[in-house]
């Protein structure tokens, strides 16, 4: 794949992920589709470091792998992101942080969990001190499985990532929204009296969603 | 009782606006033989009694919602009157007559803070009458090559004359605006002095030797060129004055940064915006004088809405320091515009009138192109921005850091009201600045013998170098500001607002009460690892007026054990000195 | 019977009316007299105006001058009778009027205060030196007494001071009498001033020395003036007031007088005394900087002026002579004005330490606002009488360009603010304590009756001093006018 | 022997000898004045110091020769008689030395009394 | 009027236009140095329009809002102040009713009130990049504004217009006329434009704190908006003032694009420069050079 005659290395990979992306979304409307459209060539992403997957994101985001080409970058802030990405095991006592960066994004937000870990606790399956399905605290959008995944592995969870943005799937977030109190049940399961403040979300029931 | 007590103070404080409004024609008071007081209102004196009569009833205002205080009401209309007498003066036994009932009647007022400690009461005093005693030094040096005490032109004098009254001159009034590095007093008076009675030194009386430095150009009509050589296309004295000036400017601009107090801040601020004025009058043109004019009319209502809000805000949460307040922008919404505008005008920012000042004074340095002078001068005003940001961030932005903060109300009508009027001048001022230039300042350089700036609409701000427009600047921005607001809420989107105001972006974390979120005292301190600002906030002069205080009374205290308790002490220093002279004038043969 | 006004009866009234004194005790007359004695005594010198606006008054008394003894009533030594009298009404009422102070009250005190005002006069209108030092010593006696009339520890130890410094000085005021007088044989002053260019110089010298001694130590000047602040703060306030605005006024005069009849050739008892005048004014200014108790920092004060006040006249210039004229009046004004507060602040407070008096504009607003005004007038700060004084004084020196005293007289201005407004500052700063916010029982304002007189009249010559302009005129042109008194006095003699 | 005494005759030899004594006189007193500490002591110096003014005065204004500037009986004339003016001068001189005196002494007893103190060097009441 | 509107509305569509191109290109140009293949240069415009679009907003009281509208009022009026064009009566704006100082001025309203939104915010870090800002600009101003008033006191005008008419060919530009204004002012000008190595204020990625911590959504899509239409009209005002101005369109992009070329390659070369270190260099390099500007210019008027 890397050593066609119109295109080499990258630009193949390029080329073919765009295509794919570029057959998505035909069954919503003009203007939606175009927001949808603007929403998956533009991913800021907060890199939450919370494991070994930390490492991987490194080569993704610099020359090697170069994830801007697709629109994916670096975010600062919560609240500039759309994208969570929970890259390993995710300790107790990180869920907290975790959680409340993830209320503190503005909506549409998406969630990539990496690896293992966040699919079934992975090697961690027996810690006393992390969680095991990620997807019992916050909603997951894609998972990467691996241990670690490759940063090409990054790339193509991205790139499914874009297509689902890009065909209009909504991302979990409503998904959290729609089942706050279980999500919020399951949290306080582990976190106990340790929960982050409510106020990043309790108007959610308070109506104000437009 | 109380009421009429209120209303005729009330009263009182037009009378300057009275006297501007009704002033006919000289009066003359024959004190002694010799000495003529003459009263009359020139155009200069007339432009700085507007100020005058504006202030105020403006401030009079909100102090009536004290307690009526019939001493504090006396030495105010002792105050009035001293600087209505400093401002009709035409001669400079009058001008020093009313300074120095302006000095002593002010101190009388600081003295009625409980916060006025013996440093700032002294220091406040002291400078003033070193300050009064060098003017009267001045006059009578004048008089002694003149014969005369009169206010006027004086031509005939020799060089180093000039020179001998133009520095005793120049220092006074330096003095009494606050130049460094004879400012001691100032930070220390406007901090420590009644919340209110702040706001009139710092508008209106840091104006009075604004106008005595304004009597500089009229006693010496030929410029400053004849104290002193020439350098730059300029003269000396005059290039030293704006260096003296710009000095001032940026070392007070730096100062006021680092305060951690809004009056401390406002009253460093003070000696800045001084500071240009001061510059200004260096360059001398007319141009210049101009700018300097409208930066005093600038400064007086930027001053009085800044000084009579922040009253207002001490008022009702008893708190000045920054690490105190915070968050009354909900609270105190009116205060918050006052203060706002009041910074707009105070960083010299379009469209507000301060920005025409500055593009005045800009200019004037550009046409005598004294292209340094020019370069601190942005550097003052651009870090002005810095405290200008933290005056409106510290009580208004951020958290709330006391209880008091957090239940404060809106400061009562008598304070809103004159912070509203002022607001609306400004407002207007910065859309008409031709109509300053026309109405306000030409009469005054015609009566200092200089072209007149001139205006070609009252709309239009128009010098050799180009002018600007209020009308069109104010619009667009306005226009363009109503279209994105409106054009922004019409296009589709949930916004809301955080439900909590620790609901921030924190790395994660949860900020709570204890949090130190509130960023107003600090700010501003990382300028201290710039070198040149870190040098500057680390030297003070407060070091050498202790030192100069402290070896005064050793010196006093040396002299005074001259002074024991035994009677043949002194009767054998008696014999002893006559034994001596005797003995020294024997031998000399006197 | 006609009642003929004389020069006399500035000397004769009160003299006669202490010697009555048992009279009015039995009458309980004794404050009425008093005080009515010093009004019509200033009465009385208001109504010579006129007649000694044509001409000097003189009143021979049984031999015409140069040999007989003579009083002399010209301009300045009317301007200080009337002033003394003044200065005594207002302290008289004062004494009068006050409730505290009984011993001010009694015939001793009625009798030391006329007699010393009977003496000032006396030393003011006299022509024979030797009547002089009769009068010193009357002043002088009347002085001491009075200093120790409270006759408690402090007062006997301030008194003492005073009668053994005042009668050393008297000592040598009499030895440089003597000694005129073997020389030339002559005791009017205006025929010693003829004889006085004819005596060796040696002997003019000595004389000189024994005189500037004898009359420095009883006018307050720099070396000779040390015992000042001890006496100040041992005696009442109301006796110093009498001290400061009459006793060293009367002593000021006659050492100028002597200065400008005897000497021919001003010009080295100038400098001598302008240098005197000058270190006077800036040591006490400056030791009155440290000076923690009010009477001491007052009697400082006292002697700065007293420093400012030679310093102009020395310079015998026409314009610093009346400007220091007026001061002189101003400064009587202002201290019998700032020593009266202190006795009514006495009253008040225990002492009247720096520290103590925290506040006290609580307790006395009114008093406190007499102080600040007496300051402003003392440091010459307008609209009050002490600026257009010290502004007369300061013209006078530039009309000339003489600038060095006029850098002066505004540095000790400044070193003197640099004290009176910390006093103000104390008064106005927040009580220390509590117990000394209690309004006094006594605080009455009838007490402050002539303290308000005097104010008004700070002000008032503050704002027209032309009112005196004229008077202050011939008043220095009398004491500097050398010629004219030696004619008026000898005739067309030799 | 006699042309000895005749010497002390002359004025001029009289007077120096009259001023010297008086000013040893006069300097003794100023010692004491000086010197001494108790009140009375002082007083006497300054006594003591007085009297020599006196009588340098009375000493030098009078030649030997001279009678009593006194008219009476057989003198009618101004003639021979010493200056009276001293005299007069110096006896109304006593009189005020002596009342200065007697109120200074009154006082010093007085404060005595009150004190116990009787010396110059301890009188520190006034002291801040 | 219409005239007026067209023109406005033309000033502001162009100034978006090459606000994005150019900062798409600049990315590129920038991975194309760091040997990556780098994002579309259309890559701005799509993260714009996804924060215009997105659906959630967070504001923290009312001048958190507004902070955003005065900032993009002022970059609109700077943009409307600013000529594009010379001897045309189109894209000229309101430049008539203002001056270079004024233009100056304009460039930092903006700012200002944003600084209010970031502290309305109460986010610390906010309110810290905020600080780094306006010191930042105490640095930058004064070589800035020194270097643009040599060129007044060249020409004797603050009048853009003026200036521009006196560069008539490439002899007369202010680049070759008055080259050390243009060296004075062009760092300063880069750090204006919050390019590297001066750009610790925003510090896109790295560092948490900076003035647009609390800003999300359509809020940070405005803020982005104006950005690129500042960087436009700041590089138009420079080639007006140096460059000679532009008679058509294509030279205007021309000239801009030459001077965002400079810019882009000095700050993908630098690395970052921390605020004091900012603030001393500009105070030390550019203001020294202004200095030994002046005294050519101006002292030693022989030029």
């Amino acid at each position: 794949m890397y050593h066609n005659e119109h295109c080499e290395g990258f630009q193949c990979e390029q080329q073919q992920l765009e295509a794919a992306l570029a057959q998505s979304g035909n069954e919503l409307g003009a203007l939606d589709r175009l927001m949808a459209w603007f929403r998956q060539r533009s991913l800021f992403v907060l890199a939450y470091g919370t494991g070994c997957g930390a490492i991987e994101m490194r080569p993704l985001m610099t020359s090697r792998f170069d994830a801007e080409r697709f629109g994916i970058i670096g975010a600062a802030t919560p609240r500039q992101a759309d994208v969570l990405v929970i890259s390993g095991y995710l300790a107790i006592k990180t869920l907290k942080r975790v959680i409340r960066s993830y209320e503190q994004m503005q909506a549409p937000k998406y969630v990539i969990g990496l690896g293992s870990c966040t699919i079934n606790g992975g090697m961690y399956w027996d810690s006393y001190n992390t969680i095991k399905q990620l997807d019992h605290y916050i909603p997951v959008d894609m998972y990467v499985n691996g241990c670690m995944p490759r940063p090409e592995a990054l790339i193509e969870g991205f790139v499914a990532l874009q297509q689902r943005i890009a065909a209009g799937t909504p991302s979990g977030f409503e998904r959290y929204r729609a089942n706050i109190d279980w999500y919020k049940a399951n949290q306080r399961r582990v976190l106990g009296d340790n929960m982050p403040p409510d106020y990043t979300y309790d108007w959610y029931h308070a109506g104000g969603v437009a | 009782m109380n009421l009429i007590t209120k209303l005729l103070f009330l009263g009182l404080s037009f009378t300057p606006a009275a006297t501007f409004f009704t002033w006919d024609g000289a009066v003359a008071w024959s004190l002694l033989n010799g000495i003529t007081l003459s009263f009359d209102l020139t155009p200069l004196s007339a432009f700085f009694m507007l100020l005058l009569a504006i202030g105020a009833p403006l401030i009079a205002v909100p102090m009536l919602r004290e307690k009526s205080d019939e001493s504090a009401y006396a030495l105010y209309a002792l105050l009035l009157l001293g600087m209505q007498l400093l401002l009709l003066a035409g001669d400079f036994i009058g001008f020093f007559i009313g300074w120095e009932m302006m000095t002593w009647s002010s101190y009388l007022l600081l003295l009625r803070s409980p916060r006025t400690d013996l440093e700032g009461a002294q220091s406040y005093i002291l400078f003033n009458l070193v300050s009064a005693f060098l003017l009267l030094a001045g006059m009578l040096f004048l008089y002694s090559i003149t014969d005369d005490f009169r206010i006027q032109a004086v031509d005939g004098l020799l060089t180093a004359d000039k020179l001998v009254l133009f520095v005793l001159f120049g220092l006074a009034f330096l003095i009494k605006v606050g130049a460094l590095p004879l400012h001691l007093w100032v930070p220390r008076s406007y901090d420590q002095a009644p919340d209110l009675f702040s706001a009139f030194l710092s508008a209106l009386m840091s104006k009075m030797g604004i106008y005595g430095l304004m009597i500089l150009p009229l006693l010496f009509p030929d410029g400053f060129n004849e104290i002193s050589g020439q350098i730059f296309n300029g003269p000396v004295a005059g290039y030293v004055l704006a260096w003296i000036g710009i000095i001032t400017a940026t070392i007070a601009t730096f100062k006021a940064i680092s305060q951690e107090d809004m009056k401390r801040l406002l009253a460093y601020s003070s000696i800045a915006q001084v500071g240009y004025i001061v510059t200004a009058l260096g360059v001398g043109s007319s141009l210049a004088i101009g700018g300097a004019l409208f930066q005093a009319l600038v400064h007086t209502l930027v001053k009085l809405l800044l000084f009579i809000t922040i009253a207002g805000i001490i008022l009702q949460t008893g708190h000045r320091r920054f690490i105190d307040l915070g968050q009354l922008i909900s609270r105190m919404p009116i205060s918050f515009f006052g203060v706002l505008i009041g910074i707009i005008g105070l960083a010299g920012m379009p469209p507000l009138p301060g920005f025409a000042a500055k593009y005045l004074m800009y200019v004037g340095l550009i046409e005598a192109h004294w292209l340094l002078l020019l370069a601190a001068m942005i550097l003052a005003s651009t870090a002005s921005f810095v405290y200008c940001y933290k005056l409106i961030y510290g009580p208004f932005l951020g958290h709330a850091n006391s209880p008091e903060a957090k239940t404060a109300t809106e400061a009562p009508w008598q304070y809103l009201i004159p912070q509203i009027i002022l607001m609306g001048m400004l407002v207007a001022l910065g859309i008409f600045p031709g109509w300053a230039i026309d109405v306000l300042i030409d009469p005054v350089l015609i009566g200092l013998n200089m072209t007149p700036i001139g205006t070609p609409a009252w709309n239009v701000l128009a010098t050799s170098y180009g002018g600007y427009d209020g009308v069109a600047v104010m619009g667009v921005f306005a226009t363009v500001f109503v279209l994105i607001t409106v054009l922004f809420l019409l296009v589709r989107g949930n916004m809301h607002r955080a439900a909590s105001p620790y609901d921030l972006s924190f790395c994660g974390e949860v900020p709570t009460a204890d949090t130190p979120l509130h960023y107003g005292a600090g700010m501003g301190r990382e300028l201290r690892r710039v070198p040149l600002i870190g040098w500057i906030l680390r030297h003070t002069t407060t070091g050498f007026y202790a030192g100069l205080t402290r070896q005064t009374q050793a010196a006093a205290g040396m002299i005074g054990t001259l002074y024991g308790s035994n009677p043949q002490t002194w009767l054998l220093l008696a014999v002893l000195i006559f034994a001596v002279t005797l003995t020294i004038q024997s031998v000399t043969g006197a | 019977m006609t009642l003929h006004f004389t020069p006399v009866w500035f000397i004769a009234v009160p003299l006669l009316l202490a010697f009555l004194a048992p009279l009015w005790v039995r009458w309980r007359l004794l404050m009425p007299v008093l005080f009515s004695a010093q009004v019509a005594l200033f009465a009385l010198a208001l109504s010579w105006i006129p007649a000694v606006r044509i001409a000097p008054i003189l009143e021979t008394i049984v031999i015409a001058p140069p040999l007989g003894i003579h009083l002399h009533l010209d301009a300045i030594a009317l301007l200080l009778v009337a002033l003394f009298s003044f200065a005594g009404a207002i302290i008289t009422a004062f004494i009068w009027l006050d409730n505290g102070a009984a011993h001010l009250r009694e015939r001793p005190a009625f009798i030391l205060i006329l007699l010393l005002i009977a003496g000032s006069n006396g030393m003011v209108l006299t022509g024979d030196i030797f009547n002089l030092y009769v009068f010193i010593e009357i002043v002088g006696v009347s002085a001491y007494a009075l200093a120790a009339i409270r006759r408690d520890k402090t007062a006997l130890e301030a008194g003492l001071k005073y009668l053994i410094v005042g009668s050393v000085a008297a000592i040598f005021i009499l030895f440089a009498i003597v000694l005129l007088y073997l020389q030339t044989g002559q005791l009017n002053i205006a025929a010693l001033a003829q004889a006085f260019s004819n005596m060796p110089a040696q002997m003019q010298l000595l004389i000189g020395l024994l005189m500037l001694i004898g009359l420095g130590i009883k006018a307050e000047l720099f070396p000779f003036n040390f015992w000042v602040p001890d006496i100040y703060r041992g005696s009442d306030p109301e006796i110093t007031a009498l001290y400061s605005g009459v006793l060293v006024k009367a002593f000021l005069f006659v050492l100028f007088h002597l200065t400008f009849i005897l000497l021919a050739d001003p010009t080295v008892a100038r400098n001598w005394l302008m240098a005197l005048g000058a270190i006077t004014m800036i040591v006490a200014e400056l030791v009155a900087l440290r000076q923690n108790d009010l009477r001491r920092m007052l009697a400082y004060s006292s002697l700065g002026q007293v420093g400012l006040i030679t310093l102009a006249l020395a310079f015998a210039s026409e314009a610093t002579t009346a400007g220091a004229l007026f001061h002189m009046i101003n400064h009587t004004f202002i201290k019998v004005l700032l020593f009266l507060l202190a006795a009514l602040m006495l009253r008040q407070y225990a002492s009247l330490k720096l520290t103590d008096v925290h506040g006290l504009s609580r307790t006395m607003p009114l008093a406190a606002g007499l102080f600040v005004l007496g300051a402003l007038a003392v440091l010459g700060l307008p609209p009050l009488s002490g600026f257009i004084s010290k502004l007369w004084i300061l013209k006078g020196f530039s009309d000339v360009q003489t600038f060095w005293p006029v850098a002066l007289i505004l540095t000790a201005a400044l070193i003197e603010a640099g004290y009176y407004f910390r006093w103000i500052r104390a008064f106005y700063a927040a009580p220390t304590d509590a117990a000394s916010m209690a309004k006094m029982e006594g605080e009455k304002v009838l007490n402050y009756a002539p303290l308000l007189v005097i104010a008004g009249v700070l002000i008032v010559l503050g704002v027209a001093p032309f009112l005196l302009e004229d008077w202050l005129q011939q008043a220095a042109q009398a004491l500097l006018g050398r010629e004219a008194l030696l004619n008026a006095v000898l005739g067309v003699q030799p | 022997m006699l042309e000895v005494l005749e010497l002390f005759d002359r004025p001029a030899v009289l007077h120096s000898i009259y001023l010297i004594g008086s000013l040893i006189l006069f300097f003794i007193g100023l010692y004491g004045l000086l010197a001494k500490r108790h009140l009375l002591k002082i007083f006497v110096s300054i006594e003591i110091m007085e009297l020599a003014v006196y009588l340098i005065l009375i000493a030098i204004a009078t030649t030997p020769g001279e009678t009593a500037p006194i008219l009476s009986d057989g003198l009618t004339a101004f003639t021979g008689m010493s200056d009276p003016i001293p005299q007069a001068l110096t006896l109304t001189a006593i009189v005020i030395g002596v009342a200065v005196t007697a109120l200074g002494t009154s006082m010093a007893i007085q404060y005595h009394r009150l004190t116990g103190k009787v010396s110059v060097g301890e009188m520190t009441e006034l002291k801040d | 009027m219409a005239h007026y509107i067209i023109d406005a509305f033309a000033m502001i569509g162009m100034s978006y236009i090459m606000g994005f191109l150019f900062y798409g290109f600049y990315r590129q140009f920038n991975a194309r140095v760091q040997r990556r293949w780098g994002p579309s240069v259309f890559q701005n415009f799509f993260d714009n329009m996804k924060f215009l679009f997105k659906t959630e907003t967070i504001i923290h009281g009312p001048m958190f809002f507004f902070g955003p509208m005065i900032i993009f009022a002022g970059a609109v009026t700077t943009v409307l102040f600013v000529p594009y064009l010379k001897d045309s009566n189109w894209l000229q704006g309101f430049s008539h009713s203002g001056n270079l100082i004024l233009i100056i001025y304009l460039l930092v309203v903006g700012p200002l009130g944003n600084a209010l939104a970031v502290g309305s915010s109460g986010n610390p870090f906010g309110v810290m990049g905020v600080t780094r800002g306006l010191t930042r600009l105490m640095g930058l101003e004064v070589p800035f504004l020194l270097g643009l008033a040599l060129v007044m006191v060249q020409h004797e005008t603050a009048s853009v217009h003026a200036i521009m008419a006196a560069q008539t060919d490439f002899a007369h530009w202010n680049l070759m006329t008055n080259p050390i204004a243009f060296i004075v002012m062009i760092l300063p000008f880069m750090a204006s434009q919050h390019a590297s190595p001066f750009d610790v204020v925003g510090a896109p990625v790295e560092v948490y704190a900076g003035p647009r911590v609390e800003f999300s959504g359509r809020l940070l899509g405005v803020l982005m908006t104006q950005n690129m239409m500042m960087t436009v009209a700041k590089l138009v005002l420079i080639a007006d003032l140096f460059l000679g101005g532009a008679t058509t369109i294509w030279a205007l992009i021309a000239k801009t694009f030459a001077l965002f070329l400079l810019t882009a390659a000095v700050s993908t070369s630098f690395p970052r420069l921390r605020t004091e270190q900012t603030v001393d260099f500009f105070w030390k390099i550019p203001l020294g050079l202004g200095v030994i500007g002046v005294i050519a210019t101006v002292w030693f008027p022989w030029s």
